[in-house]
């Protein structure tokens, strides 16, 4: 299996996990994810995505509480 | 990838004998703790488990050697042993979930289910069926002290529990250092260190047999002791289940050294045994920090 | 075919029918937040019909004009951005959209301020418990349709298996406060009408209120399986105008009163087995059986057994106080001095439990206080 | 190339031996097809004898007592033994096949997998026999009701789940090790067919939730038989504690059951609209959120225990954003067939029945997710429709369509495609008479796991049970069919299917008993 020269950076796995969360990525991005063998950071950086999110659910439902 | 092929085992009799040992372990642990909460003697089941039991412990060292035999003949290529690799590494990763669902109960308890029947927060009108109960942690006093009295004490996290703590945590070093003396080749190191380790893992054992004898004999701290007692002894007696499976583990492995199994570069039996006390120990800081000192 | 079979099933939803107790859709109720709860149900039924119709119909038209019968060739895209960000983008702001005034109702039915009127509500296996705290009532209910009716040997009547000996009873306009719990096992206390469904939780208490707009007799049922007769547990509550309230008031205290002066007479053996039968029927049989063999391994036998022939404060003990840990409750509170003598006497004289034994009220009256 | 081990590789051995010593994945998963056949039609007939119970209001065929019986083993038999046995039996069969492997990765521990099951269920199933009765406090087994209230057989039940347990997380461990490890050269992650994406993340639930269920229940075997409370208020526990314990297994194992569901459906809808699955990495993606979302909404079943207001509110958002990745997937399966190029055999019925029937009960989720409507659904006769219908016209029709959809492969006949239809439409209709009666039913207030009614429920009730008949005999015509199709069925090509794509296909009809000893490469 061929490694692609240059790996994605740090923020380039950040974006791509978001667009993950999302559902929804471009085509190049995506190639470019599913060429890479370093899937660690992906993995690190959706789980820690994944506890910013439930954050901001938890968030969330303080302000509507205490607004609505 | 390796072009080698992917060795696909002859058909085997070990997993049906594990299931039916299985099933008489099953069946006579369950006969048994029925028989003994109705008082109805329980031989039969005793009977059952024990056959169980002693099966499975006689079909794991057959499977087992199996499994010795066939990497010994080379027929495991290097994808072989990252198909271990993968399930090592998900069984202990069920086998964290597992205690997380104990971690979960005593967070819900301690936050919310203690609080709320001595009078505090959302539910705190709970506390009218309860009348005199006050929230503590640890409970010394349950609210219902005739059905679970509490505890006269608890355990002092800052004797043999930190005795512990010490223990597991240089069992964890002296098991590293035997890793990397096997990886070096030097043999005799292993199997020093690996007695240290199993030295270290059975005088934890001791102590914590010695910490239940207290908690029962004179802190009246039991499993009845309301839910302190609870959570106390379903997460250290799990977690102390834990370490005499992975004490079992290494002193199997430091047998097998001792037979000059392993070499410097194929020992994933050895691995995954080092993995596995490691998990262990992580499990007990977590106890030491959530169960004891908090 | 798929999306006939949904809009014919979505005509008949709202095709309403004669029958003015045979409904089909969720009740209005008859309190503020049942209506509006009644709305929020009526939108999301709206969009999931109109979102249904939209992806049920796209479908069905590839189904009819896309097939290969027809001729039809594949395309090949199988991508496209924008549809994509769009079918994401639109159902999150619908539900952002249903999000608000969910969360403003239920903020509403949170609102635990002070009430009017508080009761206690206590589920026991089989029958619930009320207790007007600041009144001295406490009283049971439960069910009362006839066993020949669940039987089938007697025509079924109108409230079938929705019906009570003693409904509770509140007035109407007025903020009522209900503090559930429960003494055995979970069960949960319901009635569509005020879209209260709340768990009454064996040593918590959960809250809940009405304010009922409309005087009327309302019909509920327990929702949490509660064991073997979670289906006969019902509910019914009577909401009547403060008048009518006050006077059901006093005659319920007057009952009680005579109640307890029964318990002073003397009683004969006759007349408490036959008081003792009918007790037994509605507390006991349920667990115990009628043939008072109870059933093998979960509700032990009286008939020939040790409590029912031995000790006569034992068997005395075991029915007002149960038996902690088991499906034994204490009938202390459940029943009056006369019910509990004329219900131990039954059981040490019924079934050819021949002990002669006499349990008089007062002797049931005197540990009861 | 190692020769001298591939040479000892023949075919399967003879008689009985063959199944019950095999480490052969195709083996292994014709014997969790039929074991979970054989549960479907036990757990049916359970079905059948609680809807001929409440065929009219009265009592007259079982008691209350029973009918709880009843109901607890019909769900946990139709849950553990049906449904995740046959996806299991589905992932064996396939996935070595899709991935290009030779086999599963630990064949001897997937033998074990299996064996348990039969062990386990023969367990629970003689907890009929017991004195005091089988287990009667739903399959949900909230306590105290399971714990001080239960009958003495409780504690087989316990042992019965925790054998289910061992099964299910072993079997997970071989399916995630054979797609992370056994993939043929080329076989990237974003390569891997949806079924095979959508089991890779239904084994790490299983991974992640079938201890926590062990850790419950042997809480429970604590406070029945050792003195403990955890879910007793009287020494400071909680009953409600249990149930979130529970739901926190309980949620992610409902994706457990429709997830692989959903993977078979996108294999389906493409081979038979003759065009590529539109949007496969939201597909993925999609899987994926659902997945991560199950963990963080399981007090959705509990909105009326009384949580705290922020709890209420909190899982009430969370639940509500499930409905967006789980709309993206229908709007992609629609957007596959918009254009293509269709054809009706029998497994893309059961595929589109699934894709219009599983919306419907994703629907009626929505709703249940508001959580003060869901005052009003909780525990009716609407939840009763709502999850039926995203279980049996969901993971039971996609099982049903692989099930058509692979048959070919298996034996190397094609069933036959009028009877297939027949039972198609039989079980259509059948379900649908079924279940959508007890929507009206459940908003009329009718509560669930009740042997008897009040009156104004009779007429539903009464087509429900019709319905249930229907569609529960249905299902002889569907075993008589495979039967049929591995006896004398006509022989199938290699492709099977005029639009089929993938590893799979390019084996020969029936597949050789060892798939690829040699690893296939992919472009």
């Amino acid at each position: 299996m061929s490694r692609i020269q240059n790996e994605p950076r740090w923020i380039d796995v950040i974006l791509s996990v978001l667009a993950a969360f999302f559902g929804v990525q471009t085509k190049r991005n995506h190639e470019r994810d599913s060429m890479t063998d370093s899937y660690w950071r992906y993995i690190v950086i959706g789980l820690v995505l994944l506890l910013a999110f439930i954050a901001v659910i938890y968030l969330l439902v303080k302000l509507t509480l205490a607004y609505l | 990838m390796s072009t080698q092929t992917y060795y696909v085992p002859e058909q085997s009799r070990w997993p049906i004998l594990a299931s039916t040992a299985l099933f008489l372990m099953a069946f006579g642990a369950g006969s048994l703790i029925n028989s003994l909460s109705a008082d109805t003697g329980g031989a039969t089941g005793l009977l059952m488990l024990l056959a169980g039991t002693l099966g499975m412990g006689l079909i794991m060292l057959g499977w087992f050697s199996n499994v010795i035999n066939e990497s010994d003949k080379g027929l495991y290529s290097p994808q072989m042993d990252r198909s271990f690799r993968w399930g090592m590494s998900w069984f202990i990763f069920s086998e964290i979930m597992f205690f997380a669902a104990f971690f979960g109960t005593l967070f819900y308890i301690r936050n919310l289910s203690v609080p709320w029947l001595g009078g505090e927060g959302e539910k705190g009108v709970s506390n009218m069926l309860w009348h005199g109960f006050t929230a503590e942690w640890p409970l010394m006093s349950t609210p219902d002290q005739q059905a679970f009295p509490g505890p006269q004490g608890v355990i002092d996290p800052w004797h043999i529990p930190l005795l512990n703590t010490i223990l597991l945590i240089s069992s964890s070093f002296t098991v590293t250092l035997a890793h990397k003396a096997l990886k070096l080749g030097k043999r005799s190191r292993v199997v020093l260190w690996l007695a240290v380790t199993v030295g270290l893992g059975i005088v934890f054992l001791y102590f914590q047999a010695y910490e239940y004898a207290e908690a029962y004999n004179e802190l009246g701290l039991t499993l009845n002791a309301g839910v302190y007692g609870a959570t106390f002894f379903i997460l250290t007696g799990f977690h102390g289940l834990h370490v005499t499976l992975g004490t079992l583990m290494l002193i199997i492995i430091w047998l097998r050294v001792m037979k000059g199994h392993f070499s410097t570069e194929k020992h994933f039996g050895f691995e995954a045994v080092v993995w596995y006390w490691h998990f262990v120990d992580v499990v007990w800081v977590g106890l030491f920090l959530f169960v004891y000192i908090l | 075919m798929e999306k006939l079979l949904l809009g014919v099933s979505g005509l008949f939803l709202f095709s309403g029918r004669a029958h003015a107790d045979w409904t089909v859709n969720l009740t209005k109720g008859v309190t503020e937040i049942s209506r509006e709860i009644y709305d929020l149900h009526m939108v999301i039924f709206w969009i999931c019909v109109v979102i249904g119709f939209i992806v049920f119909g796209v479908m069905l038209w590839s189904v009819v004009y896309h097939r290969k019968s027809r001729g039809a060739k594949a395309h090949n895209f199988h991508e496209s951005l924008v549809v994509e960000i769009a079918w994401t983008v639109v159902p999150f702001i619908i539900l952002i959209a249903m999000a608000v005034p969910a969360t403003a109702t239920l903020i509403k039915m949170y609102d635990n301020t002070e009430a009017d009127l508080d009761i206690q509500v206590t589920g026991y296996q089989w029958k619930w418990r009320y207790q007007y705290l600041a009144e001295d009532i406490d009283f049971f209910s439960s069910l009362s349709t006839p066993r020949e009716q669940i039987n089938n040997t007697q025509e079924k009547s109108t409230d079938y298996l929705l019906e009570v000996d003693n409904p509770l009873v509140i007035p109407v306009g007025k903020k009522v406060r209900f503090l559930l719990t429960a003494n055995d096992v979970i069960h949960s206390w319901w009635v569509p009408e005020f879209a209260v469904k709340k768990d009454a939780i064996p040593g918590f208490i959960n809250e809940a209120w009405v304010i009922v707009d409309k005087p009327g007799v309302y019909r509920g049922q327990c929702a949490e399986l509660c064991g073997k007769d979670h289906g006969f547990m019902p509910i019914v509550v009577e909401v009547k105008s403060q008048e009518d309230y006050e006077q059901w008031l006093a005659e319920f205290k007057k009952a009680d009163a005579l109640k307890s002066q029964a318990a002073e007479k003397s009683w004969n053996l006759a007349d408490l087995m036959a008081t003792g039968e009918q007790v037994y029927s509605k507390a006991c049989l349920a667990c115990h059986q009628a043939n008072g063999e109870g059933v093998p391994s979960i509700f032990p036998a009286l008939k020939n057994s040790a409590v029912a022939l031995g000790d006569e404060a034992l068997h005395i003990d075991v029915v007002l106080n149960g038996v902690s840990g088991t499906a034994m409750q204490a009938f202390k509170d459940q029943l009056s001095a006369v019910e509990l003598a004329a219900v131990i006497t039954y059981e040490r004289n019924a079934w050819g439990n021949k002990t002669g034994d006499i349990v008089t009220p007062a002797q049931i009256a005197e540990l009861k206080k | 190339m190692n020769s001298s081990v591939a040479t000892t590789h023949h075919g399967p051995a003879s008689g009985l031996s063959r199944w019950l010593y095999t480490t052969n994945h195709k083996d292994i998963g014709t014997l969790y097809l039929w074991f979970s056949f054989v549960m479907f039609l036990t757990g049916g007939c359970m079905a059948l004898l609680i809807r001929a119970e409440l065929f009219q209001p009265g009592l007259q065929l079982i008691q209350p007592e029973f009918f709880n019986q009843m109901t607890t083993m019909h769900g946990l038999i139709m849950v553990f033994g049906a449904v995740m046995p046959a996806f299991v039996g589905l992932a064996n069969w396939m996935i070595p096949m899709m991935v290009g492997a030779p086999d599963m990765a630990l064949p001897r521990m997937n033998n074990w997998s299996f064996w348990i099951l039969p062990f386990a269920f023969s367990m629970m199933l003689s907890t009929l026999f017991m004195e005091g009765g089988a287990p009667n406090f739903g399959w949900t087994f909230y306590a105290p009701l399971s714990t001080t209230y239960a009958p003495p057989s409780v504690t087989f039940f316990i042992f019965a789940v925790h054998m289910m347990g061992i099964s299910s997380i072993m079997g997970a461990i071989n399916i995630i090790a054979t797609i992370l490890n056994l993939r043929a050269p080329g076989m990237n992650m974003m390569k891997l067919p949806l079924f095979v994406w959508t089991w890779l993340i239904t084994a790490f639930l299983l991974i992640a939730v079938m201890p926590v269920l062990a850790g419950v229940v042997t809480m429970m075997l604590m406070d029945i038989h050792f003195g403990t409370s955890f879910f007793n208020a009287a020494g400071g526990g909680d009953p409600v504690l249990f149930q979130h314990v529970f739901w926190f297994f309980g949620h992610p194992e409902v994706y457990i059951m429709i997830l692989p569901a959903f993977g078979i459906v996108s294999e389906i809808i493409p081979t038979f609209a003759r065009k590529k699955l539109f949007g496969y990495p939201s597909m993925v993606y999609a899987t994926a959120s659902i997945a991560f979302l199950s963990f963080i909404v399981w007090a959705h079943h509990m909105f009326t225990v009384g949580m705290p207001l922020v709890g209420e509110v909190f899982f009430m958002f969370a639940t509500m954003l499930i409905a967006v990745p789980t709309g993206v997937k229908v709007f992609n399966w629609v957007a596959t067939m918009f254009r293509g190029s269709l054809t009706f055999e029998t497994p893309m019925l059961f595929a589109l029945a699934f894709v219009v029937l599983f919306t419907i009960g994703g629907f009626s989720g929505l709703m249940l997710a508001i959580a003060p409507a869901d005052f009003q659904y909780h525990d009716t006769y609407f939840v009763v429709a709502h999850f039926h219908y995203v279980l049996v016209p969901g993971a039971v029709f996609a099982i049903m369509a692989g099930a058509y959809y692979w048959l070919p492969k298996w034996c190397g006949n094609y069933y036959s495609e009028t009877m297939g239809k027949v039972h198609f439409w039989c079980s259509f209709i059948g379900v649908n008479i079924t279940f959508f009666p007890m929507h009206f039913i459940g908003l009329a207030g009718m509560p669930r796991r009740i042997p008897d009614y009040a009156l104004q429920f009779a007429d539903f009730n009464a087509v429900a049970t019709v319905g249930a008949f229907i569609f529960g005999f249905s299902q002889l015509i569907f075993l008589y069919n495979v039967l049929h199709c591995i006896r004398k069925g006509r022989k199938a090509s290699d492709e099977v299917w005029e639009g089929s794509h993938g590893l799979e296909w390019t084996l020969p009809s029936p597949a050789p008993y060892h798939s690829f000893s040699e690893a296939p490469q992919i472009k």
